[in-house]
């Protein structure tokens, strides 16, 4: 029951798009199809859809998280810095996940606050602790770039688990964790009531504040974490790592039909979204076109795929900002 | 349609009208030059820490640099005063410069026009698409930005092309009239005319009812397709004119020009004050902001801050300055 | 007397300089029901949202169940019994129906922040079962139609009962302005059922529902408690003065001199998408058509066609003998039709823009240098002259317009259009919605002259009385078509029942 | 700063005085030694502090700018040329006669307008990596353009190429990772691989990518690929050290670190070690430190008169820098290397400029 509340039946437009390029690929492409593949697409696509879980609650809220980049990298150097390392000798994961995760709890914190209390606008707020948090991932940087030989913490991205790496482990269980709190929580729903009238939620006598605040708090989080699991991944601790990330993510969210004035999508719309990147990205390889084209044709599909995406939705008198 | 003699004079009506835009604006009069007073500090603050800065040639200089940042500036105001917002333009920029440098063997000097005209089209394709099959102009301009890097990298097989300095319009926009460089002129005179437009001519009134409330602005017979079609061509086409700039300014023409100069453009427009949710501010104030994003940026180098913290510094001035000077009652709900 | 549920004792609002509340007292009895009445901004709305906590009041008491109370948001208001139906609605758009009921109660269902959606739903069905409402708990609020959210308002507040062991008290703020006769029938029907355990307040500017209903009256004017009266001790001519301070304009019409006969609008078995139509009907220069018809019985759709928002599907419709085919409202504007739309907030005004700015949206190029360049001074001008012309009360063109009250709004939005200098059709959808007996009398002052000046006027009507006082035609529409047309009506006047006869 | 404009609340006077907190600490900053300094300033470009190869350049810059006693200031291009363009236009023209310059342009679209505004606020400018093959200092700037330095980056695709030709036994279909596409180094170390599958004509490429110099992006790819080609990877030749390290963390996943072999360029120290473990099979050692003092020392000396720019040769003013390939068999002389700014002193370097020049730039080469 609660499923049929919250997906909205309406929208299948992005859903379908990306089938149909699974399709498309798995035809063109030699081996497209082959599970050694769809791996590959899954475990690239495993940290963007972490990120964009938290990126979901803002953007049905109607505001946005520019800072995802800066909060990754962040969080990536600090993990670097203080698991067993090259450059210096701390060797504490508990030390480091606490400060990595505290870190972009702060941070969120902060935007969180300052968005909601002092009614900047999220696009800005979220803008100056991108920069701000970047600032601090370079001055965290030694003058070379850690290598992390913690094996223990290495094997969450090394360990296979059926075929997988603990990185789409962790993935798949806050995506499922974030589709809770979506549909089951005040926080979760409210957002949404946010996103359609703030006005009304607040004389209903919802601490919207609190919610706008909380999201912001879990999206931070949730950049730190795609920041220690990249450390993981890459086995170093880079203070680029979150570079290139945003993007993907709103495109994800958007494309997937999480529309950025509020209030509409959710989670499961912003990862069709992201694995339709990821699908893009990965098929072009696969069908091997000019490295040099692959830009062109990217841009192309996501302007095909959001029209395919919002068909469904057209009508007279409808406004799309 | 008159129903009988107007009760009013047309003379009374204005002194009226006088009258009551000193008593409603006066209150918010001092909102409208926050974002002059942002720039006003940080030029204190850097001529006070390296006067050198403030010098005329270093302002020449800066001028010159400030430009093309300026026209993007200018050009993705309009679609953000929609509401929407335009990703390509800073690739637009790119890929016009690539146009030049292609063009120019043959057309010499009129590969700039062609350039402007080329981008115009393809902004104004990017606006009926995204109004027409009704796709958010975040998610269109993205794909647009992909395509357009693509096909600059594609065209010039990934290398930076010289253009051969007989483009007698590049001479002249890096000569200067009076001591102020062309390109000044050029940026002066896009804004005045965006500015007029959004005063005085159709489209500027339409622009700013959609922004504000498309629905209602519709149903007031204003047709947002048609607007949405020009705003962006407009935007793509003064992001044209960056490129030409910025290609004036190198000889070169590189896909990645201007790649770089998105974020900065927007930052700009939020500077000046324009409401990233549409329908307040304009480019008359984008045009200061524009300024002070540009120098905050080398500011922050000239009076030596350690490279590693000038990320910071540029992050906070930021929040700070729009902390301080967005006007909050005029927006409503903050988003 | 004695056991007064609800008693507010000298009670002052201020908003800025405005003083909506000047030491108001009001007293409720157990099981009773008082009637509100007042113009639009005589405190009415500022009276019931200070007694159910939207707003702290600046002093005076609220003294619930002989217990002072301060009470701190609507929720802690609602948690007491004290619940209030809102005129401007108060349903989140997209969440369900069942989550806006349980909005601002403390459910046990909905707990550390935890969703019980089965508990949930199953409360709100018994809810909606109450008002006899047949949808899905689990349904949007946007999919609702607009009476329905009405409803849904209505069952929010019933919720109630459930909770409180106490008497609630419970207030309608103009719950019937925006509803269909039989939709009222049934808000009534509730009403009058659940005084047994409740006492209620209710506004409306409709005189005869207040008389029908309340068992007392208190009139309010700018602000005070001008008159309390008991039910039967009550002169509605008496109270009318009162609230507005002149005499009501009589619906009975002198005959007025035949108008031109040139045709000014012919439709040709027209039909619109939304299954509208066929209609077939001429409408004259400076003729007056009025629509009425129950919810759903087409009026809008015919409206929202002829001004190109709903695609015509087959027929053809002539304007001033050119064949007129609109497929946007950008068609219709250019061919001087203009459109007063009945959700005046959505889509008639845009609220954050000045007066000024709204008046002069459509037409400011009619004034133009060379149609091109705009000409300011006239344009504030002409605009000036038509809110003068309209009674548009504002501290000047250069207000916020969502700050005026809502005939004021209607009003603006009406010069939007007059402001055209080749307006040749005005469609009005329920023009008087919302507002308070003087601003509609204006109205329709502005609207005869108008249409004596040569301007032909399709409007849906809300009431009986505005057809029969307005129209030169009435169209009385059923399932998206005439089913009956009374023209000339003001020489041969058709019986309100023949009207309702063709309506239901 | 008018600071009594109307109706000026609290808010605003916090903002300000945050801005005001901001420049003071600039100001201590800016003012820091400058004591006896014969040139005006150094200012040394680098493209981010977050590379080890950038971060020794600075440490060798800041050695010969100490043994001088002038400050030291860098500056981050961010990989901006248009913020290169910018930071240098405003350093020159807030009045830089003399002052030293050293960076590398990002593009090569940029190399000449940076020139020009040198030469035009006579300033010394040094330029790395990019340089349009059509101009050199001699005839574009005699004045002011001191020098290109630059690492062959031919050399280093063709040894690498060379190694991993050996490293996979002559046979076998390789990956290729290339760094951004419009960046010269990108392509003359393409060109260095192809011409070093010439002499191994049976290693082919599978697949030919740009990751832009970047570690994730070249993780993803290489996970791509290996999907795709499974065992018929047999190498990754890739265009810098942090792709290379991408690739491996890809190579990781599948447990075929160690087993396929991968390239590098750049000489970190991790991708060092990795080598020593066997990991990596080798990687162009360019030495940033060297780097950072050469083209410090030479523009500083041009600046002061102590070298006359017009007795320069060609071969003296657009050059490479030696450079040489770490194998398993030579690692370990770079491993336990520390970096000793004694030997980088001005007066050393005055002397032997041109020692740690390993020839000419040739033309034909930033093609």
């Amino acid at each position: 029951m609660s499923l049929k509340i919250t997906l909205p039946i309406r929208n299948t437009g992005p859903l379908i798009a990306l089938l149909a390029l699974v399709v498309f690929f798995s035809l063109t492409g030699s081996n497209f199809a082959s599970i050694a593949n769809l791996v590959a697409i899954i475990e690239s696509s495993a940290v963007p859809c972490i990120a964009v879980v938290g990126l979901t609650f803002v953007i049905v809220q109607g505001s946005i998280d520019l800072s995802i980049e800066g909060l990754v990298s962040l969080a990536c150097i600090i993990t670097g810095l203080f698991v067993a390392n090259s450059v210096n000798t701390h060797d504490s994961e508990g030390l480091a996940l606490l400060l990595a995760l505290g870190s972009g709890l702060v941070l969120g914190l902060f935007n969180g606050i300052v968005y909601a209390k002092a009614k900047v606008p999220s696009l800005i707020v979220t803008l100056g602790t991108w920069f701000a948090a970047r600032g601090l991932a370079t001055m965290l940087f030694p003058s070379m770039q850690p290598q992390i030989h913690d094996v223990a913490f290495l094997s969450i991205a090394l360990n296979k688990h059926f075929g997988l790496s603990g990185i789409v482990y962790c993935a798949a269980l806050i995506v499922l964790a974030g589709l809770v709190v979506e549909r089951r929580t005040t926080i979760g729903r409210v957002s949404y009531g946010i996103g359609g009238d703030e006005n009304l939620c607040r004389l209903g006598g919802l601490h919207v504040d609190r919610m706008k605040i909380a999201v912001f708090v879990f999206s931070g989080v949730l950049s730190a974490v795609c920041g220690v699991l990249l450390s993981a991944q890459l086995g170093v601790g880079s203070s680029q790592a979150g570079e290139g990330l945003l993007f993907p993510s709103i495109s994800g969210a958007v494309i997937g039909g999480t529309l950025l004035s509020g209030g509409r999508g959710g989670i499961l719309q912003s990862l069709t979204g992201v694995l339709i990147l990821n699908v893009i990205q990965n098929g072009l390889l696969q069908i091997g076109v000019d490295p040099l084209i692959t830009q062109v044709v990217e841009g192309a599909t996501i302007i095909f795929a959001v029209i395919g995406g919002s068909w469904n939705l057209r009508e007279k008198m409808r406004v799309a900002k | 349609m008159r129903l009988n003699e107007l009760p009013i004079g047309k003379r009374e009506a204005a002194l009226q009208n006088r009258r009551d835009l000193k008593h409603g604006q006066g209150r918010l009069a001092w909102r409208r030059f926050a974002p002059a007073l942002v720039l006003a500090v940080m030029l204190a603050v850097v001529g006070a820490i390296s006067p050198g800065a403030l010098s005329a040639g270093s302002l020449v200089s800066f001028s010159i640099d400030a430009a093309p940042l300026l026209l993007l500036v200018l050009g993705s105001s309009l679609p953000i005063l929609l509401g929407g917002i335009d990703l390509s333009a800073a690739a637009m920029a790119s890929i016009s410069g690539v146009v030049i440098s292609l063009a120019a063997p043959q057309l010499g000097s009129w590969s700039i026009p062609l350039a402007v005209v080329l981008a115009g089209l393809v902004g104004a394709a990017q606006g009926y698409v995204h109004a027409k099959y009704q796709v958010p102009s975040f998610a269109i301009s993205l794909g647009t930005l992909g395509l357009l890097s693509g096909v600059a990298l594609f065209v010039t097989k990934a290398t930076a092309l010289p253009v051969d300095s007989g483009l007698r319009v590049l001479d002249v926009l890096n000569g200067s009239f009076f001591g102020i460089p062309a390109c000044v002129y050029l940026v002066a005179v896009v804004w005045l005319l965006l500015s007029l437009t959004l005063r005085y001519l159709r489209l500027g009134r339409h622009i700013y009812a959609i922004g504000t409330a498309e629905r209602a602005a519709r149903m007031s017979g204003i047709d947002s397709l048609k607007v949405r079609v020009i705003v962006f061509s407009i935007c793509s086409m003064c992001a044209a004119l960056a490129g030409v700039l910025y290609v004036s300014q190198t000889m070169f023409s590189s896909p990645t020009l201007a790649q770089t100069m998105l974020l900065p453009a927007i930052v700009g427009v939020v500077l000046g004050g324009t409401s990233i949710s549409g329908g307040i501010g304009g480019v008359g104030v984008s045009v200061i902001g524009g300024i002070s994003a540009a120098f905050l940026r080398v500011g922050s180098v000239v009076v030596g801050l350690p490279p590693t913290s000038q990320d910071l510094v540029y992050g906070v001035v930021i929040l700070v300055a729009v902390t301080a000077t967005i006007d909050r009652r005029k927006m409503g709900l903050v988003k | 007397m004695t056991d007064a549920v609800y008693e507010v004792k000298g009670l002052t609002k201020r908003f800025g300089p405005v003083t909506a509340l000047d030491d108001v007292s009001v007293r409720l009895e157990r099981n009773e029901i008082v009637g509100l009445i007042g113009q639009n901004g005589s405190g009415k709305s500022s009276l019931m949202k200070t007694m159910a906590g939207v707003q702290p009041p600046d002093s005076g008491s609220l003294i619930l169940r002989g217990k002072q109370v301060i009470f701190k948001s609507t929720v802690d208001a609602a948690s007491r019994g004290v619940g209030l139906v809102h005129q401007e609605q108060s349903l989140v758009p997209n969440l369900t129906i069942a989550e806006n009921i349980f909005i601002d109660k403390s459910a046990s269902f909905v707990r550390h922040g935890w969703y019980r959606w089965r508990e949930l739903l199953e409360a709100a069905r018994r809810q909606l079962d109450k008002i006899e409402l047949d949808i899905q708990p689990d349904t949007l609020v946007e999919r609702l139609s607009f009476g329905q959210r009405q409803m849904v308002e209505l069952a929010k507040v019933l919720a109630l009962e459930e909770m409180i062991e106490d008497d609630l008290v419970i207030m309608f703020d103009e719950p019937t302005s925006m509803l269909t006769s039989r939709e009222i029938d049934d808000l009534f029907k509730q009403i009058s059922r659940i005084r047994a355990r409740a006492s209620i307040v209710f506004i409306s500017h409709r005189m005869d529902e207040v008389l029908t209903l309340s068992d007392r009256v208190y009139v309010m004017s700018d602000g005070r408690r001008v008159a309390e009266r008991m039910r039967g001790k009550v002169d509605s001519d008496e109270l009318y003065e009162l609230m507005v301070g002149k005499q009501r304009s009589t619906v009975t019409r002198e005959n007025e001199a035949p108008r031109s006969t040139k045709p000014r609008l012919v439709l040709n078995d027209v039909r619109f998408a939304a299954d509208a139509g066929p209609f077939s009907i001429t409408v004259n220069e400076g003729e007056i058509l009025g629509l009425i018809g129950v919810q759903r019985s087409g009026a809008e759709m015919l409206c929202r066609g002829l001004f190109g928002i709903d695609e015509m599907t087959s027929g053809q419709i002539v304007l001033d003998s050119k064949p007129f085919q609109p497929r946007t409202p950008t068609d219709a504007v250019r061919r001087g039709v203009g459109y007063v739309p009945a959700e005046r907030k959505k889509e008639g005004m845009l609220a954050g823009m000045s007066v000024l700015e709204n008046m002069t949206l459509s037409f400011a190029f009619d004034y133009a240098f060379g149609g091109v360049v705009a000409n300011r001074r006239e344009e504030h001008w002409i605009a000036t002259d038509w809110a003068r012309r309209l009674k548009v009360k504002t501290p000047s063109l250069h207000e916020d317009i969502s700050k005026l009250s809502g005939g004021n709004q209607q009003k603006a939005v009406l010069g939007k259009w007059l402001m055209g200098k080749n307006l040749r059709l005005l469609l009005l959808d329920h023009p008087t919605r919302g507002l308070d007996p003087g601003a509609r009398a204006d109205l329709f002052e502005s609207m005869r002259n108008l249409a004596r000046e040569g301007l032909s006027i399709v409007f849906v009507a809300d009431t009986l009385d505005e057809v029969l006082e307005l129209s030169d035609t009435v169209a009385v529409m059923r399932d998206g078509q005439f089913s009956e047309v009374f023209s000339d009506i003001s020489r041969n006047r058709p019986t309100e029942e023949q009207i309702v006869r063709a309506m239901v | 700063m008018k600071f009594s404009l109307p109706r000026f609340n609290r808010r605003r006077q916090v903002a300000i005085k945050r801005v005001l907190s901001v420049a003071l600490v600039t100001i201590s900053v800016a003012h820091l030694p400058a004591v006896a300094a014969k040139v005006p300033g150094i200012y040394y470009g680098i493209a981010t502090e977050s590379s080890e190869y950038c971060n020794a350049q600075v440490q060798g810059a800041k050695a010969v700018a100490d043994s001088v006693n002038t400050k030291l200031n860098v500056l981050v291009s961010e990989f901006q040329g248009q913020k290169f363009l910018q930071d240098y236009g405003a350093i020159f023209s807030a009045g830089c006669k003399d002052c030293v310059a050293m960076m590398d342009p990002v593009s090569n679209a940029f190399t000449k307008a940076i020139v020009d505004r040198a030469s035009r606020a006579d300033a010394k400018v040094i330029t790395f990596w990019n340089r349009p093959e059509n101009i050199h200092p001699w005839d574009t700037a005699p004045q002011s353009w001191v020098a290109h330095i630059s690492f062959d980056g031919v050399d280093s695709g063709y040894q690498n190429g060379m190694a991993l030709c050996k490293a996979i036994d002559g046979t076998g279909g390789v990956l290729v990772l290339q760094g951004v596409a419009d960046n010269p180094p990108t392509k003359q170390r393409f060109a260095g691989f192809q011409r070093a599958m010439k002499e191994c004509p049976r290693m082919t490429i599978l697949d030919n990518q740009y990751a832009d110099w970047g570690q994730t992006k070249a993780q993803t790819i290489v996970r791509g690929q290996l999907a795709k080609y499974g065992e018929k990877v047999k190498g990754v030749f890739s265009e810098n050290d942090l792709m290379a390290l991408g690739a491996l963390a890809a190579l990781r996943e599948k447990g075929l670190a160690g087993k396929v072999p991968v390239t590098g360029s750049d000489g970190q120290s991790d991708v060092l070690r990795l080598i020593k473990s066997g990991e990596i099979v080798s990687t162009m050692k360019v030495d940033g430190a060297a780097l950072g003092a050469v083209s410090t020392a030479l523009a500083y000396g041009v600046a002061t008169g102590d070298i006359d720019l017009t007795k320069l040769t060609h071969a003296q003013r657009s050059f490479y820098l030696k450079q040489t390939l770490v194998t398993k068999a030579n690692v370990d002389q770079f491993l336990d290397k520390k970096f000793d700014p004694s030997q980088f002193t001005y007066q050393k370097l005055k002397g032997d400029m041109w020692t740690y020049s390993s020839g000419p730039i040739t033309d034909s080469a930033t093609k």
